[in-house]
C-alpha cells in the first residue's frame, strides 16, 4: 500500500494489470490494455503469454507498442504467425485464456461499441472499427474491458453494437453459440464492475480509493446497480507505481526517436 | 485490413471510390482524420466503405488466394455489421448446423505489398509480421513488390515466406519503401511521424499544403524522402 | 494422411480399429502389405477405414485447429470416393451458387509427432518438410511431440514453425525417433529400410517374427534402436 | 537421334520428359513423373519449376526422391510451405501449369483409377489411393498422364474413379465445373494418346519406334480410336539417355547408401 499521488488512469491500469493471472494467455489491444498486460507481466505475472493480433505470440516488448505492428514485437516473440492464422488457429481454435479490449461505448449487458458515434451511414463520429475486437470478445475464455467512467461512454443504447458481451442479458450469448465466457470485468478509473451471474447486467463491485458510489452512478447512463458489499479496490503500491511509469517513460523516450 | 496513412493521403487527395477495411484509424495514435472527413462531411467527396472484423478480411484473402468463392469463420454473430455490409452472410455447417459466417473471398485487381528482400530472378523474402500480405498477393490478379534491397542470394531460412517471382507481376527496389511504417531488419517504424500525421490530417487546409508540397510537388520517391526530411526536422506542428 | 509403416507395423499387430488416410502405400516403393492384407483379408482383423484425397485431409485438420466444425475445398467433384465416404459432403456458395465439399473437422483425441528442437521451457522448433504436423497438433485434444534435442535457446528464424509449449502436452527428447524416415539437419531418411520393409511386411510370418523380435521383444526405443542396426547389418531379406 | 538400344520404360520416360515446357509449373508425383520431371530439368528445361505434395516449391533436387518427404527436396527448393498451404494457395489456387500422373487403370476419357483393384469393400487389390491425385486432376491448368500400355491398365470401365479425366466425356469435364483443361497426353511405353478436340475420347496420335498399331489396339481394352495422320515418336537421344542413367544411378546409389 502507499499514499503517493496517483492518476486516476493509472489507478485503472494498475488494477487491470492486477486482475491478470500470471501464465494466462492474453490477446491484446494497443494503448491502456497493452499497458496494464505489460505491467502485469513485469510484476507478478511474468509467465503471462502476451498475443497481439499482428500474429505475434509470445510478445515481451521492452516499451509498449505504439502499434501492434511493432518490430519490438516480433523481435521479442516465442513465435510469429500470419494475419489469417492468428485469428483462425489461435483466436477461434479457442485458445486464448483473456482477451483485453477497450471500447468507446458500453452499455449494462457489457455490449461494446468501437465503430461509430451516431448513425452508421450519417456518423457524427466515425471510429477505428472492430479491426480484432468482435472475434476478441467472442473467442477468448474470458474477456476483460477497461474504460474511462462517464455518461457518454457508459451509455443506456449503443450506437452501435461492434463486440458483443451478453447481448440482451440472461442467456442470450450462449443462445447465440458463441463459445467465450464473455465480460468478467470492467475496469473504469471508477471502480469495477462485474456482470450479475444470473442476468448479467453489469454491477458495481468495488469503488476506487476516494470515489464514491454516488460519483459512479451519476457517470452512467443507466440506473447503475450497485453490489451489496462494496469491495474497496487497494491504491496502488509504490512498487506499481514505479513500474508503470517506468514503463511510460521508456516508451515515450522510445517513440520520440524519429521523425 | 488497417488502412495505414497511405490510405488517409490517398483519400484526402480525392483518389478514392472506395474502401474496404476492418480497422480504420491512425494506430497508436487515434483517428485517421481524412477518413472521417470523408466518411461524416463527405469531403473531398463521399465515399462507399465495406467494413469487415480482421477476421472476416484474413478469411477472404485466404479463400481469394485459395480460389474458394468464400471465406468461412465463426465470427460476426449478434454484432451490428451484419445489419450494413450484405456481403456477409450465414451458412450451416452440413454435419452439426453450426451458424457460420461466410464472406466473398477478396481478389485484387492489383495488390501492392513491401517486402524485405529479392533475388535477382525476382524470388521475394519477408520476415517478421507478414500479416496478411501473402495471401493479398495470392488473391489478386497481379502483384507487386517493392523491397528494400535485391541481392545475389535470398538466403531464406527453412520456411520463411518466400514468394516466387512467377506469382509476382513485378518486384521493385525502393529502399525506405515502408516508409512511415517499418522493415525490419532495416529500419524502425516512424512513431513519431505517425503522432505528427494527426495534426497534418486534422485539418483541410494543412493537410492540403502537405500534400501539394510533399507527395504532389516532388518527382519521384527519392524527392519524397528529401521533402519529408526537412518536414521531420522542422516538425510537424510548426510546418506544412 | 500418408500411414508410414509405422501404420503397417499397428495394422499388422492387430492394434488398429480405424484408419482415416488419403494415401496408404509404402512411398517410393510400393504396398503396405499389412494395410492391404487387412483391407483384402480381414488379417489379422478386419478394418474399418474412412478414405479422403490429401487435400481433403488438409482442410479436415485446418478446420479441426481452427475450431471450425468442417473444411472447406474445391474437391472430390465427380470422383468414386464421394460413393462410399459418406462424411463428404457438398454445400452451395451462398454468393454464387458453386458446389464446395465440405468435410468435418479433424479432431484427434492425441496427436504425436516428431520435430527437431524444444527448448527447456518445452517450446518446439521444427523445419523443412512440415506437414500437417502444426494443423494436426493444434486440432488434438492432446499433442505430444518427440523431439531430437532439448537445447537452451531455439534459436528460431524469425517466421519459423514453432509450437509454444502451452498448446502441448508432453515433450519427450527421443532421438532418431523419426527413424526410419529423417530429421532434417539430423539425419537422413533410410530409404533402404523402406525397401526392405516390403519384403518383411510381404509375409505374415515374416512380418510377426520382426515385429516379435525388434518391437514386441526390446523394451525401449534405445533397445529397439540396437536390435534394428543388427537387422540392417544381416541385409532385410536374409534375415527377420 | 540414336540407335543406342533403351527400354520402353525409358522411351516412355523421355518421350514424357520432352513434352515439358521449359518454364511450367509442374505439379509432379513420385516414381516416373518425378524422373521425367527431373530429366527435363537437366536437359531442355531448365527453369522449370518442380512442385511436390510435401510442400517444396521449386526443388531442384541432384537425386530423385524417393519419397515426396525426402529432406533433398526441401534442401534444394525455393520455397517449402505446409500441406494445408500448398493443396489451398497452390494447387487449388489455380497456380500449376502441368500435374503429371501415373494410375494403375485408365479409361478412354482418361479418367484414372489409383484406389482399387475389384470391388472397394472387398478389394482384390488395395492401391494407395488419391493422395494428391483428384487435386492434381482436377486442378492444374493441363495434365500429363504416363503408364505401361496393357490390357489390365488401358480398361473399358474403370473399377473406381479415383481422379476425374474427361468423365463422361464432351463437355462433362467443364460441366461438373473442374477449372482445369483435363489430360492432354497420355504417355505409355507404347505410343502417345491425346483427346479428340471434341468428344476427348482418347485417340492414339504417335507410336513409338519399332510400334505397331495393331500392338497398341490389342494392350487396349476398348476399340480404340487411332488417328488418321499418326506420329512417329522420336526415337531417345544418346545424351538424352545418358542423363537419364545417370540421373538414375546417382538415385540408385543415393539410395542403397543405409540400412
Amino acid at each position: 500500500m502507499s499514499d503517493a499521488a496517483y492518476t486516476a488512469d493509472e489507478m485503472m491500469t494498475i488494477q487491470a494489470a492486477r486482475m491478470i493471472r500470471n501464465g494466462v494467455t492474453l490477446f491484446v489491444g494497443i494503448g491502456l490494455p497493452s499497458a496494464a498486460a505489460n505491467l502485469a507481466r513485469l510484476t507478478h505475472a511474468p509467465d503471462t503469454v502476451l498475443i497481439y493480433e499482428s500474429g505475434t505470440i509470445g510478445a515481451k516488448p521492452t516499451v509498449l507498442p505504439l502499434s501492434i505492428g511493432d518490430g519490438e514485437l516480433s523481435e521479442t516473440a516465442d513465435a510469429v504467425v500470419s494475419i489469417p492464422e492468428i485469428f483462425s488457429y489461435w483466436l477461434q481454435g479457442g485458445r486464448i485464456g483473456l482477451g483485453f479490449l477497450g471500447a468507446a461505448q458500453i452499455d449494462k449487458f457489457a455490449n461494446i461499441n468501437s465503430t461509430v458515434i451516431g448513425d452508421y451511414n450519417k456518423p457524427k463520429v466515425r471510429l477505428p472499427g472492430s479491426g480484432g475486437a468482435q472475434e476478441i470478445a467472442g473467442f477468448c475464455a474470458e474477456v476483460m474491458i477497461t474504460l474511462r467512467h462517464n455518461n457518454r461512454a457508459f451509455v443506456k443504447k449503443l450506437d452501435f453494437l461492434t463486440s458483443g458481451g451478453y447481448f440482451e442479458g440472461g442467456d442470450s450469448r450462449q443462445k447465440l453459440g458463441l463459445p467465450g465466457k464473455g465480460p468478467t470485468n470492467v475496469i473504469t478509473d471508477l471502480g469495477i464492475l462485474t456482470p450479475d451471474p444470473v442476468t448479467k447486467e453489469l454491477t458495481l463491485t468495488s469503488l476506487h480509493p476516494g470515489v464514491t458510489v454516488e460519483q459512479v452512478v451519476a457517470a452512467t447512463g443507466w440506473p447503475l446497480k450497485v453490489a451489496a458489499k462494496l469491495d474497496s479496490t487497494a491504491a496502488p503500491t509504490s512498487a506499481e507505481l514505479s513500474v508503470l511509469r517506468d514503463l511510460n517513460e521508456r516508451t515515450a523516450r522510445a517513440h520520440a526517436g524519429q521523425a | 485490413m488497417t488502412p495505414d496513412l497511405i490510405y488517409d493521403q490517398l483519400i484526402g487527395a480525392g483518389c478514392v471510390k472506395k474502401i474496404i477495411f476492418s480497422w480504420g484509424g491512425n494506430p497508436g495514435v487515434g483517428s485517421l482524420h481524412r477518413l472521417r472527413d470523408a466518411v461524416e462531411n463527405g469531403w473531398p467527396h463521399p465515399i462507399e466503405i465495406e467494413e469487415h472484423a480482421h477476421a472476416g478480411m484474413a478469411a477472404a484473402y485466404s479463400a481469394g488466394a485459395a480460389n474458394l468463392p468464400f471465406g468461412l469463420l465463426r465470427g460476426y454473430i449478434g454484432t451490428d455489421l451484419v445489419k450494413y455490409n450484405q456481403r456477409i452472410k450465414f451458412i450451416n455447417c452440413p454435419f452439426t448446423g453450426v451458424k457460420l459466417a461466410a464472406i466473398p473471398a477478396h481478389r485484387p485487381d492489383v495488390t501492392i505489398i513491401h517486402a524485405q528482400k529479392a533475388d535477382r530472378k525476382g524470388n521475394v523474402l519477408m520476415w517478421g509480421v507478414v500479416g496478411v500480405q501473402k495471401e493479398a498477393v495470392l488473391a489478386a490478379k497481379r502483384a507487386i513488390v517493392t523491397v528494400e534491397e535485391i541481392v545475389d542470394d535470398l538466403n531464406a531460412p527453412p520456411n520463411s515466406v518466400v514468394l516466387p517471382s512467377w506469382v509476382l507481376s513485378a518486384v521493385c527496389e525502393v529502399k525506405g519503401g515502408a516508409f512511415p511504417s517499418y522493415a525490419q531488419g532495416y529500419y524502425q517504424r516512424d512513431n513519431a511521424f505517425y503522432k505528427a500525421w494527426d495534426v497534418v490530417a486534422r485539418d483541410r487546409e494543412t493537410f492540403k499544403a502537405w500534400i501539394d508540397r510533399h507527395v504532389l510537388g516532388t518527382k519521384d520517391f527519392a524527392e519524397f524522402k528529401r521533402s519529408i526530411a526537412s518536414f521531420n526536422n522542422e516538425g510537424a506542428t510548426s510546418h506544412v
